[in-house]
């Protein structure tokens, strides 16, 4: 049954308002796919009311112990943001499809903008230990230095690592796109993989399709109930309607979103 | 006397339910999502997302959005449509082996009866009728809000099937009792109530509407005491049996529901805060039952005592 | 261009406010209990609880009781009457150099009128017809829900003073646009929205309801989405000044109404829970302002871009 | 401004369910009169949204601690159960009016029932500090021996002390009234101060109108705002119309209250 409790056993402020949770929680630990989620309740009553989904930024199955990274921007992650070590959470989870990983010994392209690196770093680990590792190039992305959250961790894991932040605090001046577009060019990957705001994946997106390299992206939408049962999560297919970031996502071929019809939120 | 193991069953509409909970349309899927987190042969009933006569892209995302207590959502009837529903949905909703109701909604009289009568066959053993859907822009509001419109739909949809029909009133309205008594006078076997409130709410940072629908209904604790209001007042004005729904989080509220005069309860928001939601809103209604030496669920029905308030 | 110190000015039926904040209906007394709390010559403007031509006891004990993030009251008009209210209250109300709303409530079309005329004296800036109030079961219900009777109440109110008229809506209608334009034909100044919305809520252990009257009005947090989605409603229907009130805790819940299209906004529930919740709501628009370069508070009115959703 | 802080410096259950909380809370331990009370906001956020009333059981204004208990019966009382020292509680209050000292001298009664002992602990520990001490005899009754809460704080205040409780665990068996009746006959005091239940609060009012004794209630109403301003706390008075607990009370003088149209809740 995809739920369970979770103690939290370790709480670090990364960087201001970013906190990384140490979860004690094997049976998530056991079952858990780079890109897929937990869908997390926030108290015992109705403020909030709603569970809140995070992705797994790490998990593992010999200590049992899983990770995320919680960005503090309103009233759920504020009030986990207070939370000690010892409180127990309950969710639902691992939830969603994840990313599928390539056959193995190709050349890939991991994209991340923002807290869009947790999954992406989860990925790039279980990257590392294929058989036959793929070429790891990775390019992440925030509004400053400071906003590179666990850019170690995620650097870490991959063979190159480019970051670039729009005031150049650190890394390239810009947008992960400025960095991304000549990066196919000088040496075309089989796969990029990304994950952040939805303006980002779009742009990873178009220049993916105009560079005809497959993407993969990993989508973020309001959730009701984070099971496919309320539809609340729809976000435009270009096959027409709409799919489900809970349960068809949260990983997507890029060329499944009809990016057009995609709301900007 | 102490009551051990206090009868749950209920009757609504002939059907015979093994307890009051069923699920809350469109918040439960088609059943098969909360496969995994409870054992749906332990409901009372389960009712479907509606279903409608062509298939539904619904509306465009954001569709959903906390509020203090509640939630807003505007799906727009996102569906397969019915032909689908039969084929693809409802034969894995047989196998829990409890009443199935299938929640319609439509664009005229006409669809709606249609939809009756295509749904009239194995497999459904109620209909529920959608007259109130606030997220759909078209005729679909004004049914759940003008009694005349609300008489002609239950008579069509009553022509049209010899399933039991429920009627699923809207709460955005002056006086509900007057569209209760409509359906009832129209020839409606049962009524439902509440369906959302139509809400909106703002992003002030952006100024835009938090949802892409920009009004949308608003659901969950927030609303109970509205949905025990109404519930209240038309148990007191038509003879039918009621389904109350309404921001039922757990047994407490679900007996809030039912001394206010509803026979049957659905759970719908809470279902996405606690998967299991409805398994303990039935364990707590037995609990309250043996505590309070109550034979039978049903003797509760419409119990609350007002003229001592 | 960076803004310092923004205009928070706005004007409601001829009367400059120094900023949209005011206090709602009944949750305020008469301005003096919450002195100790708050200066209340901060306040854009005084509303004062209802007053009525005679003394009114109000409803039996219990009257109040919370339900999520909202409460139910039904507190029943209880109040000095008018002469009382005239030779104790208003006086007191002068000193904060603020205007001062009466609301006023009614069992008959000429009670308002009387009201208004005895009302219509020095220290007394506008008058909220409270047309709205769920909790008096006379005529009182019937005004708010029916466009007629609002239009003729309206006329009485305005003929019979010279003061700005300020309608104050009820939510429990099926078309509150109906309602709105009915009063601003008749001659109203501004429109105030919205009251409570009508409730109940059941003691499960004793089967009682909570409230002494059985049913009450429920305001706070849980109504807000409500209230939003009416005052949108309600600004594209009428070209009249709003004073949008439900569910305000802090500036960027006064934001959501304002951005609805309320020129004023009410806080009422919020002040049980933060005495200081009115002086925390003109600071934080401030602070908004400031941050969002909005030299003028009257320029987001009604400024959600909704074509944008 | 009776507006103030307060800082939990203490929790003890003092027996299940019931909690004696120390705050650190100089201004209300300072103005605090036997019989006022705090009105208390729990959390920050709208579950629950409105404060709750507390009786204030001792104010020490040279430590600046302010003690109060808390049975917990709801969701409220229920999350401070949990609290932990260092929590910080906004306030109001000391408000209400508390009830009036005897002149000095005389003979009372207090008669407290369940958790109603509270403010009759504050009240006795003022009587005890008077210049010509009132001679005074308590009688505190409830279900049982557990909910004869805080017993020892009561008795170690009062000349004379009975208990009585439902159930026979302790002390008499029966219902504070079943003692009171006697007791008023053996000895008749100057004045009856009580703190209970409603039901008991009418029946000490009734025995003691019988007697001929005056009689001092503090009563308990749902309270919205607390201050005086909504009207909600109403109780029927017997002049006609209404009372307000928070404001005009919580102690009231028994004849003013019209014991027949108060709801028993
Ligand atoms: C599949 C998925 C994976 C996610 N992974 C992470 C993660 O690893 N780390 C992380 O910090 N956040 C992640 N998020 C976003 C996270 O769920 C929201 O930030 C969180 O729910 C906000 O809750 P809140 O109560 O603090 O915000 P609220 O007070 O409810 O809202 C504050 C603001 O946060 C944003 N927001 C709130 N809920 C969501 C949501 N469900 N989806 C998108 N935006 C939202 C909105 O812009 C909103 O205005 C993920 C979201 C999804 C859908
Ligand atoms: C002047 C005054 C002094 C009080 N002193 C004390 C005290 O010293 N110690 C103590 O433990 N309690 C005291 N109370 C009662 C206390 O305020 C309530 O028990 C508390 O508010 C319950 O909150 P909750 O959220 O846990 O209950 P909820 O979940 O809101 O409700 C649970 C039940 O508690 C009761 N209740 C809730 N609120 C009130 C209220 N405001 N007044 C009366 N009953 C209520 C009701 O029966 C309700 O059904 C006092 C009340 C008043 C008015
Ligand atoms: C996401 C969502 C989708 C819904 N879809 C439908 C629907 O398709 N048909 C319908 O009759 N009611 C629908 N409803 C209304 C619910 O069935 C129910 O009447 C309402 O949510 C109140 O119950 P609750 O507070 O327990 O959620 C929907 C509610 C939600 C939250
Ligand atoms: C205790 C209480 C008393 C009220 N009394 C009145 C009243 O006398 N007249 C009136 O027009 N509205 C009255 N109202 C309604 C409020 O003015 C306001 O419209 C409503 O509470 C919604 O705002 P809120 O959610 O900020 O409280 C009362 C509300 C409350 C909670
Ligand atoms: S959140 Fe309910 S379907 Fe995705
Ligand atoms: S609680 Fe508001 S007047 Fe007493």
């Amino acid at each position: 049954m995809p739920r369970a409790t979770a103690i939290l056993r370790h709480r670090e402020e990364v960087v201001s308002g970013h906190y990384l949770l140490t979860l004690d929680c094997p049976e998530v630990a056991k079952a858990a796919q780079p890109g897929q989620f937990v869908h997390l309740r926030i108290g015992d009553g109705t403020d909030p009311l709603l569970r809140r989904p995070f992705s797994i930024l790490l998990a593992q199955p010999e200590t049992g112990e899983v990770q995320i990274l919680v960005r503090t921007v309103g009233r759920g992650t504020g009030i986990i943001a207070t939370h000690d070590e010892g409180v127990a959470y309950d969710l639902l989870g691992p939830l969603g499809n994840g990313w599928e990983a390539p056959a193995g010994g190709e050349d890939v392209v991991l994209v991340a903008g923002g807290i869009g690196v947790a999954p992406l770093i989860f990925f790039a680990d279980g990257l590392r230990l294929m058989e036959r590792q793929p070429y790891v190039r990775s390019i992440f992305g925030a509004a400053n230095q400071e906003a590179l959250v666990c850019w170690t961790e995620f650097a870490a894991r991959c063979d190159e690592f480019t970051a670039v932040t729009e005031d150049g605090s650190a890394g390239e001046t810009g947008l992960v796109t400025d960095v991304l577009a000549p990066e196919l060019e000088r040496d075309r990957p089989q796969h990029v993989y990304a994950c952040g705001p939805d303006g980002m994946l779009a742009a990873v997106a178009r220049i993916c399709r105009d560079a005809g390299v497959p993407c993969y992206v990993s989508m973020e939408q309001w959730m009701g109930c984070g099971v496919g049962a309320c539809l609340g999560c729809a976000v435009p297919a270009s096959a027409g309607g709409y799919v489900r970031v809970c349960a068809d996502g949260p990983v997507f071929d890029a060329t499944e979103i009809d990016w057009e019809r995609m709301k900007r939120r | 006397m102490t009551v051990t193991c206090p009868d749950l069953s209920v009757e609504i509409a002939g059907l015979h339910l093994q307890n009051p909970v069923m699920s809350a349309s469109g918040t439960f899927g088609y059943g098969v999502e909360y496969e995994p987190y409870l054992d749906l042969s332990q409901l009372g009933a389960i009712v479907t997302k509606a279903v409608t006569l062509e298939p539904r892209e619904g509306n465009p995302q954001p569709r959903v959005r906390e509020t203090p207590a509640g939630m807003l959502n505007a799906i727009g009837l996102q569906n397969p449509g019915a032909e689908v529903f039969i084929d693809d949905k409802l034969p894995a909703l047989q196998r829990f082996g409890v009443p199935v109701i299938v929640n319609i909604s439509g664009r005229s009289v006409e669809e709606f009866a249609r939809l009756a009568e295509m749904l009239s066959i194995d497999g459904v053993d109620a209909l529920e009728v959608n007259i109130s859907c606030p997220n759909v822009q078209e005729e679909g509001m004004t049914f759940g809000v003008d009694c005349d419109m609300t008489g002609r739909l239950t008579e069509a949809v009553c022509a049209a099937t010899d399933l039991p029909v429920i009627v699923k009133l809207s709460p955005n309205v002056t006086d509900i009792t007057v569209i209760a008594r409509a359906a009832e006078q129209a020839g409606a076997d049962a009524l439902s109530l509440i369906n959302t409130l139509l809400g909106m709410s703002i992003d002030v940072e952006r100024r835009l509407p938090h949802l892409g629908n920009v009004t949308g209904g608003l659901s969950g604790p927030a609303v109970r005491p509205v949905a025990v209001r109404m519930i209240y007042e038309v148990a007191r004005a038509v003879d039918l049996p009621l389904i109350g729904m309404g921001g039922v989080m757990n047994a407490g509220d679900a007996l809030e529901l039912i001394l206010a005069g509803a026979t049957g309860v659905a759970v719908g928001t809470a279902n996405f805060v606690e998967p299991a939601a409805m398994h303990q809103v039935i364990d707590g209604i037995a609990a309250y039952c043996r505590r309070h030496d109550v034979a039978r669920i049903a003797d509760l029905v419409g119990a609350v005592a007002a003229d001592q308030a």
